[in-house]
């Protein structure tokens, strides 16, 4: 039987507990805990079936039936059917939901019978199961009939290991151990509350004192600051998220010198982003080299990071016809990454180390993502692409696509060849080579200068066994047990 | 002792010229209430139809307990506070129909020395700044003769010319007045309000600014209107006094009238209550001692003003404000109990 | 007659930022039982200081008592020197055997308190009444100062009075507590003749009814000729000349009361059209004084008046005076 | 009297609706949410329609008038971000931020103000400068470092308060504040101490020179009475207005203190809305503090005119 | 004394102020100054900051924007790890912590003083036409200055920021433009006092205009109240621009600012606390040094204690 109380410390306040509508990592960690996906992914990155038993695909990749699980029931005691699946379909893919995008993927959704739908998409689709189990998560239409939008985001009910009590805006959110849960053995824990704490050095401070039992989103030198202690244990691993500054193409970067690919290499040498890991991150980060990170499918070992060279810089420069440098432009927000600001003060200092004078401009936060999203950014700008389904396909669609995404200020006919083909190439071998020569490609033409993924830091309480966040920081709380 | 020269008219040399007319002036100041829609809920009748005429180079002394409008009289004929209604005639300029620009013009030609001489003098700025500030507004004369005539008037009310780089703070009352007095000259007025100036004073400075006044006014040729509440001081400096009570003047007449045949009752029961320093007679005389307080003057009893507390009133004194008029000749009164002739009321 | 207090030497200076105020130089009088003592001379004379010392209300520091006693004979049977008393000691004096009623009523009563409270808790602190009781002699306190309806302006406030009610509460407050001595600090200088009258009529009532003696402060020397027995003459922080009443007006003995007298205009007798004046300015209290204080002004200084502060004389029967020079024979005194 | 609280009740009004107004356009032009509302690898197509549902491409004026006949029926439409009722959320975070405030303030009074008075009557004692120190103190230490410093010190090394968080006591439907208000409170309360410390020591100084304290000690009235029911009782009455304007900086400063001790009230919400143009909330929320100022200023001043028997509105 | 002389200096001074009164002035504050150690303690700390930040190129080892990375987070120099060369440490991107802190001042006390500049004359001639005209123009620009104060200021911050940017001429702005109440309100009162004071009216009778009115007599008798509150704010300031640097709204990053030190070093503060200290320190030393020497402005400036003078 569950035993114990867990509480998890967030790093902000989470918008919504109901997945299609929770627009960041901690509200999305936070929602799951309470509903099930058609399939998971497991821990090496396989799918498997959740609540579907079994599925097939059609010749053509368009099409994917599922065998539903015939025992399972929501938190309220309605049963998981057909119709749910086909709700939550219509619901997660309405206008003001958060994911639309994500659940806009399915053509159609149609019930085949009580226990059995069939999913359509316009194409083959690679990464059509990791979006299931990223993004799917199924609701009752019932209740949600019942209670209308408004009280299901008071009171979501779905068919996962917690079930919802209490949400204390700004102060806690409490869930408890689903005694009906279809997996028998699970949940491990018998209450599960989540404590947003902005303040990462309260974060800090709450794990030190042993009021909170995992604390995630801290910094290499808040990490630093716990070791040794008894009752903290530090968990470190690379998140699936590159840094990166962005070079423009599309509105204010035209005919700037940063549209000469020697000019953006040159920039990639001048950058010693080894250094601003050591130094800024306390060396907790690996330098890139492109947009596919080591945990990616098709990531290319051999492809290595510019590195350091601010004397090949130079010399690129003067060979793309800036001996004197030139000046430029660049923006990076404030407050939204940890240590971006001095991350891009050091780049700034590195760039004018080789003749570029860049004026930063550091932005408000909600500012800097309106300009962003309306390409109003100047030629040169910061900022980072996490990734939750393992592949950097959708992150390399949404910062390449060109006019057609909304967070892109690149176009490069060459790079949308390659992420077409790669978008429907359902044989796993043949897209990582298409990765492979993607990676290629972005190292002669980079479109970013490149520079770390991070790896972050969580603690926790060291009664707590069987935590194991992933690669996009996210984490399923089910099997984790308190000693 | 010689005559007194002070209790008849003014010499005959400026033949009982008019110098100032006031006529049926008032001065009510409204009572609102409401802060943005504010509507005027009554008025304090600080004065309430007063006339005199002042005789060029007489003194018009006016008494009167505080609060009953003294001040406003003064202000309100320099037309420092907009008269309510009535006129004012400065010779045959009438004041109280001219305009802000042209009245500035005038100013120069009426002067006032305020009740309280430290609040009188900005305390940022040196004694000879005060003291030509009035020249300067008035653009008199070049700076080497404004700082002529500030010289020539410290040395006029008796202050050192190394006064002049002091400031307010350093000196003491009586010298404050000094300057004050030295300030109101500046501009060679014709009529100065003088309104209270030796009250804050002590004895021994008091008989040195008295002095100095009527020794200003024998060299000059100045008229005043005298306010003050010391019966007695008023007396040695005036001409003719006006006795006033809640917004009105009750009783207008020379001062030797005051002291010898004081008509109204009030004026009578102020005459006796003022403290002669003098133990004998002052231990055996009778006092009329007025019973009750001042009444407010934004609610004056019915008639006159005066009748509840006045020793003698009958009951028809409740009925109408007494009409203020000339019972003899140079006696002005404002009672119903005068008989007709104008002689002698019943006394108390 | 028996005396009530003596004072006796008193020296008092005042350090400030711009030097030492010699703001009391020598006092020395005494107040028999039940009379009343006028105190006149001209602002900053040191005729509030020298009472106000007494009951230690000077604000210390500045001030200093640098000399003197003050033997008060109503506290018990043996005198006590005020000047000497803790803050307890003073405390029981205070309020309960001598009061005080200040010059500006006003400001002396307490604005958000009313005059009620303000009274009985004078009477409740010294003669240990509960509250009701405190309230009914305080209502009869109110009525009998003369202010009518007692019983519903016990919960006024100050500014709800007029300016004359106002200073016969301050009486009431002083007389709360049957005091042997009321310190009246010029309590009708900002009042009007004729309500200046009425005060002055109350304090002689009350006086004589509860045997108190008053210490008159002004500098109004009609009214002092209207209700002093005795009267003191201060100038530039020392007492120049303490008479009878009557003695004094008839036969001033010191140039500044003559000075004084001859100042002031009179009301019936229009003798001049000028007065006399004392030419001159008072003296600055920073300097510590070396001579007689009135020298500079005085018309009849010889060469020992810049030499010496002069002693106070008995020129008569309760007549003091310091002055070396005798006035009515025009000729300096002989040494005493 | 009771003119002038109607009189200033609808001055009130018109402030509150001014300050929407200002609100309104100053949100307006900083960008809308709509690009912070969807997925990253939404499509243009996408965010306009989304646009379009939010009725964001609307005339400005139009959106304006929209917000405004519905916010005088309390309706100050959905958060935008946590998709329920903006005033839902508020009334649910109000009272946290409420009760910070105010133990806040309590703090600041009950040390402040006797603090104030022991400086202010014996100027130049030890206890002045003690007073005199902590009144400086308290207005120059940045209040969310000392936040941190007071988490360090007393939640982690000497572990007697939690670090963060607010929990509550039920008590007969009330919830009583517990032990975890008194780091946020002191923190948020220190600078407002300070403030109190130096006006009280400065009236007090001031009060003690008065003609009717002298005529209290005249009385020989025990000096605890005189310094309580004579110059506390004249003090109070500025310090009401005082009190009035401290607490609305107090809900202001409590952005910082509530961010640090990540305590559910409204400046934390406040923080976290603009930074997401969740424009009907912080509309909401800047309706509800101004209110909340507005609304104190108008009872400090009445409050005044009833402590101090010489004012009179306009009677 | 020679009469010539004294008419030739008297005269001076009815054109203008002059020297001799000003000189004997100026003895007379110091002397205050001199008796009330505290007003001397927070004179001599005030002018320690000014000095700093007028020779901050002078004083400072090092350019304060220099990185080092490799030189990051090095202690002070009287712990185990420190170095003389950076006496207080380097912080996290190996820049000079004493070199910023330096620096830091010129920030503090441009925006302190621009601020204070800004909100002072806009606050006065606010409050002087409220004051002074009186009535409807009265009430209705009051309730704009209440609506400054009643106006969420995280609202307005955020608005700013976003629109013009972060920039020291913009906290500027902020500041300048929050604190105007303040002023507003005293010089009001103020004005509303004088108005009816005497020598107003003794100006009015003489013939003088409105504007002389204005200029010549109210003006300079305001000056008193709101240079003590001018210091007070200026500290206060200080101490807004650190909760603007806890936003990330304050000047741009890479400007030395003590806010934003100390807001950057506060994630810090557990295991490099100097990053965080010695500008919290710097803040409190200011801040400090100008209250005190304000305290001290303020009982020069009541005009009961000037009284006694004589
Ligand atoms: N500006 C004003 N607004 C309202 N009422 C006023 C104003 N000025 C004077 N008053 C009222 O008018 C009445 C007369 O005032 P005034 O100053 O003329 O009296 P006064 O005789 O000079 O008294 P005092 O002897 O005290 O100087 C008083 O009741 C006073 O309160
Ligand atoms: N707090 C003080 N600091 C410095 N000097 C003072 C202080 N109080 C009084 N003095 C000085 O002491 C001297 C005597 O003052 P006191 O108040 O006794 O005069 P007074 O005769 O009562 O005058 P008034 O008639 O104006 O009340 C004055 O010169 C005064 O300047
Ligand atoms: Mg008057
Ligand atoms: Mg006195």
């Amino acid at each position: 039987a569950p035993q114990g109380t867990l509480r998890v410390g967030l790093s902000a306040m989470p918008n919504a507990i109901d997945l299609p509508m929770s627009s960041e990592r901690n509200a999305h960690n936070v929602s799951w805990q309470i509903y099930d996906p058609l399939v998971w992914t497991d821990d090496t990155g396989k799918s498997v079936p959740a609540l579907a038993e079994s599925w097939t695909v059609s010749k053509d990749g368009t099409a994917y039936t599922f065998k539903l699980r015939k025992d399972v029931v929501f938190h309220n005691g309605e049963p998981f059917n057909a119709d749910a699946v086909v709700f939550s379909w219509k619901r997660g893919s309405g206008t003001k939901m958060q994911w639309k995008d994500k659940w806009a993927m399915a053509e159609s959704v149609k019930k085949i019978d009580d226990y059995t739908v069939t999913i359509s998409t316009k194409g083959p689709n690679p990464l059509m199961l990791r979006m299931l189990s990223e993004y799917w998560a199924m609701v009752p239409p019932k209740y949600h009939a019942e209670v209308g939008e408004n009280g299901f985001q008071k009171h979501p009910v779905g068919t996962g290991p917690f079930v919802f009590k209490q949400w204390k805006k700004g102060d806690r959110i409490i869930f408890e151990a689903n005694p009906n849960y279809w997996q028998k053995g699970f949940p491990k824990v018998k209450n599960l509350i989540f404590r947003p704490i902005p303040e990462s050095a309260t974060r800090v401070a709450a794990i030190k004192t042993g009021e909170i039992d995992i604390v995630t989103r801290l910094s290499a030198e808040e990490a630093d600051s716990l070791k040794g202690l008894s009752n903290v244990m530090l968990k470190t691993y690379p998140v699936d998220r590159v840094y990166y500054i962005t070079f423009n193409n599309l509105t204010s970067g035209k005919g700037k010198p940063t549209e000469n690919p020697l000019v953006r290499q040159a920039m990639n040498y001048a950058v010693d982003v080894d250094a601003i890991i050591k130094a800024l991150l306390n060396g907790h980060g690996h330098p890139i080299a492109g947009f596919v990170t080591s945990g990616n499918w098709g990531y290319d070992k051999d492809n290595k990071p510019f590195g350091y060279d601010p004397e090949k810089a130079k010399q690129l420069l003067a060979k793309a016809g800036f001996p004197d440098g030139f000046e430029i432009d660049f923006a990076a927000p404030i407050g939204a990454y940890t240590n971006f600001e001095q991350v891009c003060e050091a780049i700034q200092g590195y760039l004018e180390a080789v003749g570029i004078k860049a004026n930063l401009d550091l932005m408000e936060s909600g500012k800097y993502w309106n300009m962003e999203a309306k390409k109003e950014l100047p030629p040169l700008f910061g900022d980072s692409w996490s990734e939750a389904t393992g592949e950097a396909l959708p992150r390399l669609k949404g910062a390449l696509g060109g006019m057609k995404a909304s967070y892109s200020a690149w176009s490069d006919p060459k790079i949308d060849d390659l992420l077409e083909k790669i978008g429907t190439t359902v044989d796993d071998d043949a897209r990582a080579k298409l990765y492979v020569e993607l990676q290629g490609y972005m190292m002669e033409n980079p479109p970013f200068i490149y520079l770390y993924q991070p790896i972050t830091f969580e603690a926790m309480n060291p009664k707590v066994k069987d935590y194991k966040p992933r690669a996009a920081e996210n984490y399923y709380l089910k099997g984790t047990y308190l000693e | 002792m010689s005559e007194h020269i002070r209790s008849q008219k003014p010499d005959s040399t400026t033949e009982n010229q008019i110098m100032v007319r006031v006529q049926n002036l008032k001065k009510h100041f409204p009572i609102t209430k409401g802060i943005i829609w504010s509507k005027q809920v009554g008025a304090v009748k600080a004065v309430n139809n007063v006339s005199f005429d002042i005789m060029k180079g007489e003194t018009l002394g006016v008494v009167g307990e505080s609060g009953c409008g003294k001040s406003t009289t003064g202000r309100a004929i320099l037309n420092l506070l907009k008269p309510t209604s009535g006129k004012v005639f400065l010779e045959d300029i009438e004041i109280t129909a001219l305009n802000d620009n042209e009245l500035r013009h005038l100013r120069p030609r009426m002067q006032m020395i305020f009740q309280d001489s430290y609040d009188s003098l900005n305390p940022r700025h040196s004694v000879a700044k005060i003291i030509a500030e009035p020249m300067v507004v008035n653009k008199t004369g070049s700076p080497a003769e404004i700082r002529d005539r500030v010289m020539e008037l410290l040395e006029l009310v008796g202050l050192n010319p190394n006064h002049a780089v002091r400031y307010p703070h350093e000196f003491s009352g009586g010298q404050r007045q000094r300057i004050n007095i030295a300030k109101a000259l500046a501009l060679n007025p014709d009529f100065i309000v003088c309104d209270e100036p030796i009250s804050a004073l002590d004895v021994s400075i008091q008989a040195q600014i008295v002095n100095l006044f009527q020794d200003l006014q024998d060299q000059l040729g100045l008229t005043y209107l005298f306010i003050a509440h010391d019966l007695s001081m008023v007396q040695h400096i005036s001409h003719r006094v006006a006795v006033m009570y809640l917004g009105q003047i009750m009783e207008l007449t020379s001062c030797k009238n005051l002291s010898d045949n004081p008509l109204h009752p009030y004026t009578q029961s102020l005459m006796s209550a003022v403290p002669i320093p003098d133990p004998t007679r002052e231990r055996n005389r009778t006092r009329i001692i007025l019973e009750g307080e001042v009444p407010s003057p934004s609610s004056p009893p019915r008639g006159c003003v005066f009748h509840n507390r006045c020793p003698i009133a009958k009951d028809f004194c409740g009925d109408k404000m007494p009409e203020y008029k000339e019972i003899i000749p140079d006696h002005f009164l404002a009672c119903h109990l005068a008989d007709d002739k104008g002689g002698s009321l019943i006394t108390v | 007659m028996t005396k009530i207090l003596s004072v006796k030497n008193l020296v008092i200076k005042f350090h400030t930022f711009d030097g030492v105020v010699h703001a009391l130089n020598n006092v020395s009088f005494d107040l028999q039982k039940g009379e009343t003592l006028a105190i006149v001379g001209e602002s900053g004379s040191g005729k509030s200081v020298s009472m106000l010392s007494l009951l230690h209300l000077l604000p210390m520091p500045p001030a200093k008592i640098e000399n003197g006693e003050a033997w008060f004979y109503g506290a018990g049977k043996e005198p006590v020197d005020l000047l000497k008393l803790n803050r307890s000691g003073i405390s029981k004096i205070r309020g309960g055997k001598i009061g005080f009623i200040f010059q500006d009523a006003l400001s002396a009563l307490n604005p958000v308190m009313t005059i009620g409270r303000q009274i009985s808790e004078s009477t409740m602190e010294h003669l240990g009444l509960s509250h009701a009781k405190a309230k009914e002699k305080t209502i009869k306190l109110l009525d009998r100062v003369g202010i009518p309806g007692a019983r519903q302006r016990y919960d006024n406030f100050p500014h709800q009075f007029s300016g004359g009610m106002r200073q016969r509460v301050m009486i009431a407050v002083s007389m709360a507590c049957n005091p042997k001595i009321v310190i009246a600090d010029e309590p009708t200088t900002a009042l009007d003749v004729t309500v200046q009258a009425q005060i002055v009529d109350l304090t002689k009532e009350l006086q004589k009814e509860f045997k108190i003696a008053v210490v008159w402060i002004t500098h109004d020397l009609g009214v002092v000729a209207g209700m002093a027995d005795r009267v003191l003459v201060m100038y530039a922080g020392a007492p120049v000349e303490i008479a009878e009443a009557q003695d004094l007006y008839a036969n001033p003995q010191h140039p500044y009361t003559i000075g004084l007298m001859n100042a002031l205009p009179s009301v019936k007798g229009h003798e001049d059209s000028r007065l006399t004046s004392i030419d001159g300015m008072p003296p600055d209290l920073m300097e510590e004084p070396h001579h007689c204080q009135f020298a500079w002004r005085c018309p009849y200084t010889f060469d020992r008046c810049w030499k010496e502060i002069p002693q106070q004389i008995m020129v008569g029967e309760n007549h003091v005076v310091s002055c070396f020079f005798d006035v009515e024979n025009r000729r300096p005194r002989g040494h005493v | 009297m009771q003119r002038y609280i109607l009189s200033r009740l609808i001055q009130s009004f018109i402030m509150l609706v001014g300050v929407l107004f200002i609100v309104f356009f100053m949100l307006q032009l900083t960008g809308d949410p709509v690009a912070l509302m969807v997925s990253r690898n939404a499509s243009p197509e996408q965010v306009e329609e989304l646009r379009e549902e939010l009725g964001f491409n609307r005339p400005v004026m139009v959106q304006f008038a929209d917000f405004v006949s519905k916010a005088v029926r309390g309706d100050f439409g959905m958060s935008l971000r946590h998709h329920q009722p903006a005033m839902e959320l508020i009334l649910e975070r109000l009272p946290a931020t409420v009760e910070l405030a105010s133990m806040a303030l309590l703090f600041a009074m009950v040390v402040g103000i006797p603090l104030g008075l022991l400086g202010g009557s014996n100027p130049g004692s030890i206890w002045d400068t003690l007073a005199r120190g902590a009144g400086l103190i308290g207005q120059t230490i940045p209040n969310f470092w000392l936040a941190l410093i007071l988490i360090m010190v007393f939640a982690v090394g000497l572990g007697w308060f939690p670090s963060f968080g607010r929990e509550t006591r039920q008590f007969m439907g009330l919830a009583l504040p517990t032990k975890s208000v008194i780091l946020p409170a002191f923190a948020l309360g220190l600078f407002t101490m300070g403030q109190l410390v130096r006006f009280t020591r400065s009236a007090v100084l001031e009060i003690k020179n008065e003609d009717f304290v002298r005529t209290a000690y005249s009385k020989g009235l025990a000096d605890r009475r005189i310094y309580i029911k004579h110059i506390l009782r004249n003090a109070a009455i500025p310090l009401i207005s005082i009190l009035g304007v401290q607490f609305g900086y107090l809900l202001s400063g409590s952005i910082y203190i509530e961010t640090i001790f990540s305590w559910p009230g409204l400046g934390n919400l406040l923080a976290e809305s603009i930074g997401n143009r969740d424009f009907a909330l912080v509309q909401a929320i800047a309706f509800f503090t101004s209110l909340v100022v507005v609304s104190l200023n108008l009872t400090a001043d009445i409050a005044y005119g009833m402590a101090d028997p010489r004012i009179r509105y306009g009677e | 004394m020679d009469n010539e002389a004294i008419i030739k200096s008297t005269g001076s001074r009815i054109d203008e102020e002059v020297e001799g009164g000003i000189w004997s002035k100026f003895v007379y504050v110091w002397r205050l100054l001199y008796r009330d150690k505290a007003g001397m303690l927070g004179l001599a700390m005030f002018l320690i900051v000014v000095a700093t930040a007028v020779f901050s190129p002078v004083l400072s080892p090092y350019d304060p924007l220099k990185q080092d990375l490799m030189a990051a987070k090095q202690p002070p120099a009287w712990s185990e790890k420190g170095t003389m060369a950076h006496i207080l440490g380097t912080d996290n991107l190996g820049r000079d912590m004493l070199s910023r802190i330096i620096y830091g001042s010129r920030v503090s006390l441009t925006v302190g003083f621009f601020g204070v500049l800004i909100a002072c004359s806009l606050g006065m001639t606010i409050g002087l036409i409220s004051g002074y005209i009186g009535g409807r123009v009265d009430s209705f620009i009051m309730g704009g200055v209440n609506m400054i104060l009643a106006l969420p200021y995280l609202v307005f911050v955020v608005f700013i920021a976003s629109i013009l940017g972060r920039s020291l001429f913009n906290v500027i702005l902020i500041f300048g433009f929050t604190n105007i109440p303040i002023f507003a309100r005293i010089t009001r009162g103020e004005v509303l006092r004088l108005r009816e004071s005497g020598f107003v009216e003794s100006a009015l009778s003489i013939g003088a205009t409105r504007t002389r009115i204005l200029y010549s007599h109210i003006l300079p008798n305001l000056l008193g109240p709101l240079i003590t509150i001018a210091t007070f704010e200026m500290s206060g300031m200080i101490f807004y621009e650190a909760g603007l640097g806890f936003l990330g709204l304050s000047v741009p990053p890479s400007t030395p600012s003590w806010g934003n030190m100390l807001a950057s070093g506060r994630q810090y503060l557990t295991i490099y606390p100097w990053i965080a200290t010695f500008p919290g320190l710097a803040i409190v030393f200011t801040g400090l040094g100008m209250n005190l020497f304000g305290d001290w402005l303020r009982d020069v400036l009541d005009p009961r204690l000037r009284r006694t003078k004589r």
